[in-house]
């Protein structure tokens, strides 16, 4: 008897919990959006900026009773859901996002997990949005995601080309992050900077995520003497350690990097030894940024309580998605439709100050088809503890 | 031992029947199938390193295994384009080969020393990867995998990993409660006790290692089609220690306790997505608690008891009943 | 002419700048089934000699040969199947298996068959059990084990540990048993019982070496007497020599009487 | 090569300090903190919310940092440690605990502190510069002389209280053997629960002056705990000595390799060698066999 009892006790332990794991929720009127990437451990900050932008962005809507869609009002639900950088925890991440009927999700963010999701959205018939620049994710015949951002190979040939012509830079020394996406930027911004015509003095470089002091490794780089570093896939919270070392170390040149950064960060822990670094930013630098952006950015306060410019890259995703939605509701429910409207999608894009700027997918150039999120290719500076827009550029389409 | 042996005997058997007819009443949601296959997939891992816990070392080097398994099926099934049937056990088979060269040289290590030097093992292994060259693509990893059943169905891939559960549970059970687990045992507890009743003591441990790095080899192939790519951080020392845990928590004393340890910390890990960006922090808590409650692991839930009860001694004839040293706590590393 | 059975010629052991042993020789020879016993006072360096005998310990310099073959540094394991073994003071390696599974534990150099064939269970396999637990048994008979074979040995008391650990020794079929303060620990009643089955061991033509402290039982049962003392030895002889022998009694010297069984 | 010296240098005293913290946790209850890292991440943030923050000076923000995780430490020690150390039936069930503690800690600072990364304003600004480092000369700012300052403080202070106080001479006691202490009437319960706390000090003390030259974020620990641990394997676990002969190979190991290989090569060749060292002597340089 007491065996049977094991027995049901064993089967109550898994079939319980998966009970409640399968219970459906559907409520009326919910458009739900999923996120899924990291949000424990070393690389937290990532996952978490994409979290805290798509539920902002649901605030912003939500204060307003919803978003109207097709003359029906819908409640934005943000499910997010932490893969700690695991593959595996991603792959059932994005099966439990799409079994709960969820057509768009926002995320991972690095090709590892970008990549393990990429079968199980296709075959759910959704669409993901990665932060991650693996050209397969979004070359055909891959057909559901959505690259969220600008990548490095993007803006890249254009930063390089500053530099030069406006910079005098004649040489460039490459170091990069050890990590799958970091060395890909690497390898692509050697070969861009070499179309360009300039000298190459360091391109395999790299240092181990979790590295603290830069001093050895910038030690080796200035001794090539570039004019210039480029810092590739570089983590926001090691960029100010990075310029600083680089700039103990006595280097007078160029810094930059492909990547969006934080200015407070920057300023914090570099102050102003990181002047004059050049990274990607969004849309939050106060010269070009609109009411709507600034808003936004209240919004993010009041959730996360402090702004982070990372996020100034990350607000565009689920903006686009629900801009898209509004224009054919048909496509709450099937994603083929969405990527058709792709093809011809444009908006202004609110989150610029003129009202010009066009919001739309673009990304032909570079994967043969429209699968990126047509996010304006601002490039920031930074000076005096804050960014300053170097200039913006479109994406190549 | 029999209490012991019949209460694995019955969670073992009953958690590979469970997951046999699971998907008659799940079958629909590929989402649960997905957990189940990670929690069958761990559970292949864990119990590797369950059986290096038997011998008395505790190992936190099994995800460089699971790594070498998983780029040999990488390397294997893009380069020579090997049906996935060969490139599986060949895959256990180069984990094994690695696992008995490599153990044949740090098993002589003992307590600490072991465990960590495993940690430094995990990253020298993703390093090596990492720095392989164009054989192993470096941090591009290998991407692209075959999977090895066509059709959309999740169910040939959730039957796969049950499989490979069923085989690494009977090799271990088989290891474990026949002569050869016996004398494991008895290097756990004293390697000098073993030696001298003629055991060639580094011959088994060099065996416990092959076959743990086998099965970690296994579990790191299958994972490598699941997810149909590998990277030098698919497998790293946080999963070495997340493997390790799996073991503690279910408990050492059963076979059952590795795979106990990697579905109920896999499930509940689950569970915790309700409670969105607290999930992790009451994950650690609930772990914090067991560690305190249960030091024996999930496995001697209320098993305590009983045992003690039986401390009554039977009639021996003779000699008087000072308690003997048997009932000295079974330690690892101990030495005379 | 005698042969020679078990040998130490010169051996030293260092550890660092100490000498636990220094140029001990020491020989087991004649008839197969002598008692001899290693006596000294605490810090003799007596457990040192035993590790090096049983391969534990490599010496520093010297040699040890069994029946004339040089085993100086060989693995414990390889030693004991040339029929060299120690037996340990802590035994009990597992407190839920009986006594009689742990002497069939013990069996481990008379199997035919294979690891594998044993994980996988073969006929083989099945057939070493069933002869082994056969020899057990004995074994267990002759350690007057018999009647707690069945009894787990976390409820046996101290001196049946003991005696079982001897068994365990046993089930390698030693040539040369060696013992390792055999009696430590136990109440005059089990010592008693103790010394009488090392003397029946050693009839049954198995030569033993003992190392103990308990005088008392060292005099009963030894044919001869080895006396270390701060690594050296001092002397050798029967044990009527040794009880006369006045460097014996001058390193004994200020510990009771009783020690030297006088 | 001046210049690759120094970098090793500072890095060499900074792990040393880490290193210590941890073996001295080792030595006294056999534990392996694998939530050193974390302490350590703990007082980065005490140093960033107290000096950074709130305006207190840098010579008392560091002390507090110390104090907090001591108290930290003797709390873990006495509600987690010492009672899975009493309970369980293997030793490595403490290092379960610590693994569970790191998790704890990581995620709750994780929810309080929030994911950014934080620094704070430099203790003493300026730089001693000479010659140019791309033609061999050599650099070093004030902020760095001042952690490597504090830092061999910090060490020769433990290593005096240690060898001179009596408390000190207690924690060698217990660390030696714990029974034959117990029989010369050091108070071992006392004793662990100081060792404890001097351990997490040590850590946070660690993670305060290096918050002010290299920031600090919730996530930053497990890298901290996996280089100490090759720290302390390499001395030998236990032995203060070897704590920090092992900080200071590790830091000169890791400046000369950065600067002949790439990255990564340089921490493949530092394990490894650890690993080949490590079976040549399985004790490390100065360690006690284990058992």
């Amino acid at each position: 008897m007491k065996n049977r009892s094991i027995l049901r006790c064993t089967l109550l332990a898994i079939a319980a919990p998966l009970a409640i794991l399968a219970a459906p929720v559907h409520a009326q009127d919910v458009l739900k959006i999923g996120v899924n990437g990291v949000m424990s451990g070393e690389a937290a900050s990532w996952g978490l900026v994409n979290k805290y932008c798509a539920e902002t962005t649901a605030d912003v809507y939500n204060a307003k009773g919803g978003v109207d869609i097709g003359g029906k009002k819908y409640k934005i639900e943000i499910v997010a859901l932490d893969d700690k950088n695991d593959p595996k925890l991603s792959v059932s991440n994005a099966e439990k996002l799409t079994s709960e009927g969820i057509k768009y999700i926002i995320g991972p963010n690095i090709d590892t997990t970008a990549l393990a999701v990429k079968p199980v959205v296709e075959r759910a018939k959704a669409m993901n949005f990665p932060y991650a620049f693996a050209k397969e994710l979004y070359s055909p015949p891959a057909n559901a995601s959505v690259l969220g951002m600008v990548a490095s190979y993007q803006v890249g040939p254009i930063m390089y080309d500053y530099l030069k012509t406006k910079k005098g830079v004649k040489s460039i020394a490459f170091l990069a992050r050890n990590e799958s996406d970091s060395k890909n930027q690497q390898q692509e911004g050697v070969e861009a900077a070499k179309k360009l015509g300039l000298t190459i003095t360091a391109d395999k470089d790299t240092y181990e995520p979790g590295t603290k002091d830069f001093m050895p490794v910038l030690t080796k780089i200035i001794k090539t003497k570039p004019d210039a570093i480029v810092l590739s896939g570089v983590a926001p919270a090691d960029a100010p350690l990075l310029n600083k070392a680089a700039r103990d170390l006595g280097f007078k040149g160029s810094l930059s990097t492909e990547t969006a950064q934080d200015s407070k960060i920057l300023a914090q822990v570099a102050g102003a030894k990181a002047n004059g670094f050049l990274s990607v930013g969004g849309a939050s630098t106060p010269e070009i940024q609109s009411d709507a952006m600034k808003a936004y950015i209240e919004a993010y306060k009041k959730r996360v309580g402090e702004w982070n410019d990372e996020a100034g890259t990350k607000v565009y995703a689920l903006e686009l998605i629900i801009a898209v939605l509004q224009k054919n509701p048909a496509a709450i429910n099937d994603v083929e439709v969405f990527k058709k409207e792709m093809e011809t999608f444009s908006m202004v894009n609110p989150f610029v100050k003129d009202g010009k700027t066009k919001l739309e997918f673009t990304g032909k150039a570079d994967f043969g088809r429209r699968s990126q999120v047509g996010v304006p290719l601002v490039v920031n500076e930074f000076q005096d503890k804050d960014f300053k827009t170097l200039f913006v550029g479109t994406i190549k389409n | 031992m029999n209490s012991l042996k019949k209460r694995d005997i019955y969670v073992s058997f009953s958690v590979l029947a469970i997951m046999l007819v699971l998907p008659l009443f799940i079958g629909q949601s590929r989402y649960l199938l997905s957990v189940l296959m990670n929690c069958a997939g761990l559970s292949v891992i864990a119990l590797g390193v369950w059986l290096i816990f038997s011998i008395g070392r505790g190992y936190i080097g099994q995800a460089g295994f699971a790594l070498i398994g998983g780029y040999t099926t990488g390397i294997l099934l893009t380069r020579y384009n090997l049906s996935y049937w060969v490139v599986l056990p060949l895959s256990a088979l180069s984990a094994a080969f690695f696992g008995a060269l490599i153990g044949s040289f740090i098993l002589k290590l003992r307590g600490i020393y072991f465990s960590m030097l495993t940690i430094s093992l995990t990253e020298a292994i993703r390093l090596a990867f990492l720095n392989g060259g164009s054989f192993t693509q470096g941090s591009k990893g290998i991407t692209g995998l075959p999977q090895p059943f066509s059709g959309d169905s999740p169910l040939p891939m959730y039957y796969l990993g049950l499989a490979l559960l069923a085989f690494a549970l009977l090799l271990i059970w088989r290891v474990h409660y026949s002569r050869v687990g016996r004398i494991f045992r008895a290097m756990r507890l004293n390697e000098d006790l073993a030696e001298s009743f003629g055991t060639d003591v580094w011959r088994y441990r060099v065996m416990a290692f092959a076959i743990a790095c086998g099965l970690g080899g296994l579990g790191g192939s299958y994972f490598t089609v699941f997810i149909q790519s590998v990277y030098p951080q698919s497998f790293t020392v946080e999963h070495s220690i997340y493997y390790m845990l799996y073991c503690f928590l279910g408990g050492l004393e059963y076979v059952s306790g590795a795979i106990v340890g990697a579905f109920v910390l896999t499930i509940l890990f689950e569970l915790l997505r309700e409670f969105q960006q607290y999930q992790t922090l009451i994950y650690g808590v609930l772990m914090i608690s067991v560690i305190l409650l249960l030091p024996n692991g999930l496995m001697a839930l209320g098993s305590s008891k009983s045992e003690g009860s039986k401390k009554a001694l039977p009639p021996i004839g003779g000699a008087d009943t000072t308690p003997g040293k048997a009932d000295a706590k079974p330690m690892i590393g101990r030495s005379s | 002419m005698s042969t020679s059975i078990l040998e130490a010629r010169n051996i030293t052991k260092r550890f660092g700048g100490l000498t636990a042993n220094e140029d001990v020789n020491l020989l087991l020879a004649g008839e197969a089934g002598q008692v001899v016993s290693v006596i000294g006072p605490n810090g003799a360096g007596k457990s040192t000699l035993f590790k090096m005998l049983s391969g534990f310990l490599k010496p520093s310099s010297g040699s040890v040969l069994l029946y004339g073959q040089e085993i100086t540094g060989m693995a414990p394991h390889r030693i004991a199947r040339l029929g060299l073994v120690r037996t340990f003071q802590e035994t009990t390696i597992f407190p839920d298996l009986t006594a009689m599974e742990h002497v069939s534990l013990a069996h481990q150099l008379h199997r035919q068959a294979n690891d594998l064939e044993v994980v996988l269970r073969m006929p083989r396999a099945r057939a070493d059990e069933a002869a082994l637990s056969a020899s057990a048994a004995e074994i267990l008979e002759l350690m007057e084990l018999s009647p707690v074979a069945d009894v787990a040995a976390r409820h046996l008391p101290q001196g049946y540990l003991r005696l079982l650990g001897i068994g365990m020794g046993l089930a390698t079929r030693p040539r040369v048993l060696l013992l390792d303060e055999p009696y430590a620990g136990l109440n005059p009643e089990e010592t008693n019982r103790a010394v009488m089955i090392t003397r029946k061991i050693a009839n049954s033509g198995i030569s033993v070496l003992l190392v103990e402290h308990d005088m008392k039982a060292v005099m009963a049962i030894s044919d001869f007497i080895h006396v270390l003392y701060f690594g050296k030895k001092i002397a050798e002889g029967t044990p009527e020599e040794i009880r006369n022998n006045p460097k014996v009694i001058e390193a004994y010297l200020g510990q009771e009487d009783k020690e030297l069984g006088l | 090569m001046l210049q690759v010296l120094i970098n090793g240098a500072l890095l060499g005293a900074v792990y040393a300090l880490i290193a210590l913290g941890l073996t001295m946790v080792f030595s006294i209850m056999r534990v392996v903190n694998f939530a050193h890292g974390q302490m350590y991440m703990l007082g980065g943030f005490v140093v960033y919310y107290l000096y950074g923050q709130y305006g207190l000076p840098f010579y008392l923000a560091l002390p507090a940092a110390g104090i907090v995780l001591g108290l930290i430490g003797v709390a873990f020690n006495r509600f987690f440690f010492q009672p899975v150390l009493a309970t369980s039936t293997r030793e490595e069930n403490s290092m379960l605990m610590a693994v569970g503690t790191a998790l704890l800690l990581e995620n709750l600072a994780l929810t309080l502190f929030g994911e950014k990364q934080r620094g704070v304003p430099e203790v003493v600004e300026g730089i001693f510069i000479w010659g140019d480092v791309a033609e061999g000369g050599v650099v070093l700012t004030y902020s760095n002389m001042l952690v490597m300052g504090v830092a061999v403080l910090a060490i020769v202070a433990l290593l005096g209280f240690v060898q001179y106080t009596r408390p000190g001479r207690a924690l060698r006691a217990v660390a030696q053997d714990k029974e034959a202490a117990c029989l010369q009437g050091v108070d071992v319960k006392t004793t662990t629960t100081l060792g404890f706390a001097i351990g997490a000090a040590l850590a946070g003390i660690a993670g305060g002056l290096l918050v002010t030259i290299y920031g600090v974020n919730a996530g930053v620990g497990s890298n901290i705990s996996t280089k100490a641990f090759i720290m302390v394997m390499i001395g030998g676990a236990g032995v203060t000595k070897g704590a920090i002969l092992g900080g200071l190979l590790l830091g000169f190991a890791e400046a000369i390799g950065y600067d002949i290989f790439p990255g990564s090569v340089t921490y493949l060749i530092i394990f490894v060698a650890m690993i080949i060292f490590l079976l040549f002597k399985p004790n490390g340089m100065f360690g006690k066999p284990w058992g």
